[in-house]
C-alpha cells in the first residue's frame, strides 16, 4: 500500500499549471521553506473567471499533487466560486491524503485565496486611481 | 525497472545464512529457554551461543551482553537504567544534539522525572568536541551518552576521546553504535566506554532484536520488569529465532569486517563526488573522512526531500530523506539544523545509504537519474525562481 | 523415546502456516514499513494487515493495536504507561496477588516512583473477589490491573464483573489477557475493559512479539521513547517478520478457537481426574471448571517440584513447576502462596499444560508414568516418612 | 546444553545411600520445605569413622545430587576428615553446579556436620552418664 493513492500520484508526477503568468491579475504566497512547504498562486482573471492559474510548489509530494488539484478546481470557476475551494473539497477530489500531510491542502486553498484577494484589492485600488492610469 | 536499495540506514536485508540459523527455532524446535526439562536445552545453548558471537564482535564478555528487542530498547535501557541506578549520586546528563530520538526523548524523559539535561552542540560536520564534555561536566553528572556514528549524516565521534574524560572524571559512558557496530569496527577496550547500544537490522541481521553492553560492574535498574531472563537484567520471553540470528549476523560481520568496507567506501566515495558534480547547489553532509563506509548525505537546495525521494522511487531508486528511521514526521531534521544548516536547506536532505547488494553500476545509475529529477523539481520551486531573479538564497 | 510437550504455557510451537507467512520477510522482502519509496510499501501492508487479524481476534478496531516485543513489554508498557498518564488525577493502583512478574513488578516500580499499591487477595482457587476490588478503590485510584486467566494455575478471573465496578468508578481498567488471548474467547466489549495485553507466543505464533490493545481515547505515556512508529505510542522499527506471524496465528486461533477448546478440554480433564486418582496427597490447583482449556495443575505433597519435573523430562514428558517462566528461581510460587497453600506444599507444584499436538495417549502416558516418579521420590522424603511414621503434614 | 551436568544427573538419577540408619548414632537435618530443600542424614561410627551414611532429602535435582554425593564421600572418613568436607569440595566432586543451585551443596555438607555433632554431643553425654547404662 503506497502512502498516496493513484489520483495524489497522478497529480505529483504530471501536475498541471506549474509554472508563472506574465503579467498576473494576482498572486498568493502561502507557507515558507521553514516550515517545509512553500506554494506561489498566479492568476488571470477575465469577466470575474479564473481565466489562468498557473503555481510554483516547494514542498512534499501532497504539496505538489494538492497544488496541481488546486489549479485544476480553479480554473474556469468565478471567483466567488474559486473561494469556496477548501481543504476538505480539495483532499476530496484528490480521494484523500494520509493524515499527516493533510496541513499541506490547507496551504494550497489559501494560496489562491490570498491570489484572489490580491486580485480584489489591485482592483479596488484601479476603479479608486482609475483617473491617473 | 532497474530496483536499486539506497536505504541500508532504515533496514538492511537478512542475509540468508541468518534466515537459515533461525528457521529451525520457528516451529522445529519448540521450547523456552528458561525451561528446566530438556526441550529448554537446545535453546538455550543457542541464546548461549549468540551472546558469544555478539560479545565477539564487540571484544566483550559474554555475560556482559544483554539481549533486546531492538535498537530503540537498546537506547531507553541504557539512557533511563543507567541514569536511575545512579540517582543518589547526581541527577545530571549529558548527550550531543544529534543523537537518535531514542536517546534524545529518552533523556526529555529523565527530565520530566527530575534530570538536567545538557545537550552539547556539534560543528559543521556533526562532530563533537570532546572539550565541550568537557565543560558540561558537573559535580551531579552521573551520565554521558554519545552515538559513535550518525545514521543520517554519517559521521563518526571522537568516542575514545570523549571517554578517556568521562574514565578521569568517574562518569559512566554509554555510546549508541547502532549505526556502526558490525560494519565499522567496534570495540569496546579500545573505546573505553562503559555500555554500548547495537542492533540486528543494521548489519544484515533480523530486526526486531538487538543488544545492550554493559560492563561488568556498571549498575543499571532493569528497564523490563518481570521474569529472571537475562541474569535477571531483562525480563521477558528470550525472542530465541531472532537472537540466534543476531548472533550469525554478528559472526558473519566480524569475520568480514573489512572486505565489506573495502567494497562500500569506493562507492560511497563516488557518489559523495559524483553528485555535487553534476548538479549545482548540493551540500555533502557530515564529514568528508570520518565517516560510515556507505554512507553518502546531501542536501540538495531549493527542493524538498520527498518529493525528491518519491521522483527517484518512480525511477526504482529508494532512498531516505531526514532521518530515516522517522521520515513520516516530516519535521526538519534536528540533526542537520544542529549543524547549523538553515532549515529550507535541511528540507532538501537526501540520504544515500549503500549495501552490500550494490555495485558501481548502481551509483553510475543514480548519478544520471538524479540531475534531470532535480531540475524538474527546481523548475516547479518558487525557491529557485527567485534565487534565479535575485540571486539570492544559495550557499 | 515417547515426547510428550506438556509446557505449553512455558512456549507453544509456531505453527508452519504462522512460519510459511513470516518467511518472506526474512531476507526476500527488504524494506522498512516507515520508508516512503515503494520499499516500505508491501512491509507496511503486512503490518497493517496483521493489525487488522489482531484486532479481530479480540474485536477492537485496528487503531487500537499497538504491537510490542512480548508480553512483558506490553504488561510494563499498561501498566507504566497508563499509571504515568493519569498520575495528576492521583497515584494508587490495585492489582491482584496472583499478577504475572511483569505486573506485579511494574506495579512496584511504581511505588518506587511515588504510587501506592494495593494488592487484592484470591480464594482458594485463585478467584479475585470483585467486592475486593470495590473496597481497595479509593478516590485516587487510577488504574486496576487483573489478570484474565492465570498461568500457572489456569483460574480464570471474573473480568466483566470487575469491569462494572471500575467504569462505575471511572477507573482504568487493564487485564492481562496473555494466558488468554487465542485460547478462549477474548472480546474487548464483551469484557468491558479499557487496555488488554496478548503474547503470540501462548497461542502457537512466534515468539518476542505480542500486542497493547488501548480503548480509543484512553491516555498512555509511550515506554518506548523514540520514533514515530505504531502512531507514536511505540517507537522502534517494526518486527515486520514477528508482527505478520502474529496476525496469522490470530487469525487461525479467531477461526479455530472452539475446536481447539473441543480438542483440549477433555485431555485436561482426564489428567485432572486422572492424577489424584492414582496418586494419594494430590491437590488439584486453581479453579476446577472455570480454567484455560489445557490446563491442569496440581500440589503433589511431600516431594518437591524440580526433581519431579527432572524424572518426567527422563521418562520423555515436559512438564513445568511454578511460574513457567520463572522456573529457575525457585521459589515458593507467589501464586500459590495467594491461594493459602502452605510453602511444603506449593513446593510440589507440577504443571502440564496440554497443546494441540498432544492426544489421549500422552494423558494416558502421563498418569501411568507419574505415580512410580511419585512414590520414589517420596522414598526419598524426610517429610513423607515422617507423615507415615506419625500421620502428620498430610492434606 | 542441560543445566545440569552429567555427574550431577547421575547423582540425582542414581543415588547412593539413600535410607534411614536404624538406631543411627548420629541425625542431622538441615534446611525446611518452607525454603525448598531439607535434608535428613544417619550415619553409624565405628572407631571414629563413618561407618554407614544415609540420607533423606526433599528438594531439587542439585539437593538430591549434592546429598548423595555427600554421603558418598563422607562414608569410610574418619570424623575429623568428614567434617572437613565444605560445599565447595562438594560442588568440585560433582565437577560443578548451576550458580543459583550452589546453596544446596551448603545444606548438605551441614547436615552431616550436624550427624557428626549429634553423634559427639551424645558421646559426650554417654561417656559422663557412662554409669547409668
Ligand atoms: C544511531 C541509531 N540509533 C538508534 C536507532 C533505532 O533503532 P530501531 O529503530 O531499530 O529501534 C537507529 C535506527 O536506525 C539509529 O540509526
Ligand atoms: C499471564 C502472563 N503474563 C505475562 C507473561 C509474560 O510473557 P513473556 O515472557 O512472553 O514476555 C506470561 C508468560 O507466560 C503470562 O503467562
Amino acid at each position: 500500500m503506497p502512502i498516496y493513492n493513484d489520483k495524489v500520484m497522478d497529480h505529483f508526477m504530471n501536475p498541471r499549471n506549474v509554472g508563472e503568468i506574465e503579467n498576473p491579475d494576482g498572486v498568493g504566497e502561502e507557507g515558507n521553506p521553514i516550515c517545509g512547504d512553500m506554494m506561489t498562486f498566479y492568476i488571470k482573471v477575465k469577466d470575474d473567471r479564473l481565466e489562468d492559474v498557473k503555481f510554483r510548489t516547494f514542498g512534499c509530494g501532497a504539496a505538489i499533487a494538492v497544488s496541481s488539484m488546486v489549479s485544476e478546481m480553479a480554473k474556469g470557476k468565478t471567483l466567488d466560486e474559486a473561494m469556496k475551494i477548501t481543504p476538505q473539497s480539495v483532499a476530496q477530489e484528490l480521494e484523500g491524503l494520509p493524515k499527516n500531510k493533510f496541513h499541506c491542502s490547507n496551504l494550497g486553498a489559501q494560496a489562491l485565496h490570498k491570489a484572489i484577494e490580491d486580485y480584489l484589492s489591485k482592483k479596488k485600488g484601479l476603479t479608486k486611481d482609475k483617473g491617473e492610469k | 525497472m532497474r530496483k536499486i536499495y539506497f536505504d541500508n540506514a532504515a533496514i538492511t536485508r537478512t542475509l540468508p545464512e541468518v534466515k537459515d540459523v533461525m528457521l529451525p527455532y520457528l516451529g522445529e524446535i519448540v521450547g523456552n529457554p528458561s525451561s528446566l526439562h530438556e526441550w529448554g536445552d537446545l535453546p538455550r545453548e543457542a541464546v548461549d551461543t549468540a551472546r558469544a558471537q555478539v560479545a565477539a564482535l564487540i571484544g566483550a564478555d559474554n555475560e556482559e551482553i544483554i539481549f533486546t528487542s531492538g535498537g530503540t530498547e537498546s537506547n531507553n535501557f541504557a539512557v533511563k537504567g543507567l541514569a536511575l541506578a545512579q540517582q543518589n549520586k547526581g541527577k545530571h546528563i549529558i548527550i550531543s544534539a544529534i543523537e537518535h530520538f531514542s536517546i534524545l526523548y529518552s533523556a526529555k524523559t529523565l527530565e520530566k522525572w527530575g534530570f538536567e539535561l545538557t545537550q552539547v552542540p556539534v560543528d559543521k560536520y556533526g562532530i563533537v568536541n570532546p572539550d565541550d564534555i568537557r565543560k558540561s561536566i558537573r559535580k551531579d553528572t552521573v551520565l554521558v551518552s554519545i552515538m559513535h556514528a550518525n545514521g543520517e549524516i554519517g559521521t563518526i565521534e571522537p568516542i575514545k576521546e570523549i571517554a578517556e574524560i568521562t574514565r578521569k572524571n568517574n562518569i559512566i559512558f554509554h555510546t549508541d553504535a547502532i549505526a556502526t557496530a558490525g560494519t565499522i569496527p567496534v570495540n569496546v577496550s579500545d573505546l573505553g566506554v562503559d555500555a554500548l547500544s547495537l542492533a540486528g537490522n543494521q548489519f544484515y541481521g533480523p530486526v526486531g532484536v538487538g543488544a545492550l553492553w554493559i560492563k561488568k560492574g556498571v549498575r543499571i535498574i532493569p528497564f523490563f520488569d518481570g521474569g529472571i531472563q537475562e541474569g535477571g537484567r531483562r525480563a521477558g520471553t528470550e525472542n530465541v529465532p531472532a537472537i540466534v540470528g543476531l548472533g550469525k549476523a554478528a559472526e558473519l560481520a566480524r569475520i568480514h569486517l573489512s572486505e565489506r568496507m573495502e567494497q562500500l567506501i569506493p562507492l560511497r566515495d563516488e557518489l559523495m563526488e559524483g553528485l555535487p558534480h553534476k548538479i549545482n547547489h548540493v551540500i555533502v553532509t557530515g564529514h568528508p573522512k570520518h565517516r560510515l563506509p556507505g554512507h553518502a548525505s546531501f542536501c540538495v537546495e531549493f527542493i524538498e526531500g520527498e518529493s525528491m525521494l518519491m521522483l527517484l522511487n518512480s525511477k526504482g531508486i529508494a532512498v531516505s530523506s531526514g532521518s530515516a528511521c522517522t521520515s513520516r514526521a516530516l519535521k526538519a531534521s534536528h540533526v542537520l539544523i544542529a549543524m547549523g544548516l538553515p532549515h529550507e536547506i535541511a528540507q532538501g536532505s537526501l540520504l544515500c545509504t549503500i549495501g552490500l547488494d550494490n555495485n558501481i553500476n548502481d551509483v553510475e545509475y543514480m548519478i544520471d537519474t538524479l540531475p534531470p529529477i532535480v531540475e524538474r523539481l527546481r523548475q516547479m520551486s518558487p525557491l529557485y525562481a527567485k534565487f534565479i531573479k535575485e540571486g539570492k538564497g544559495g550557499k
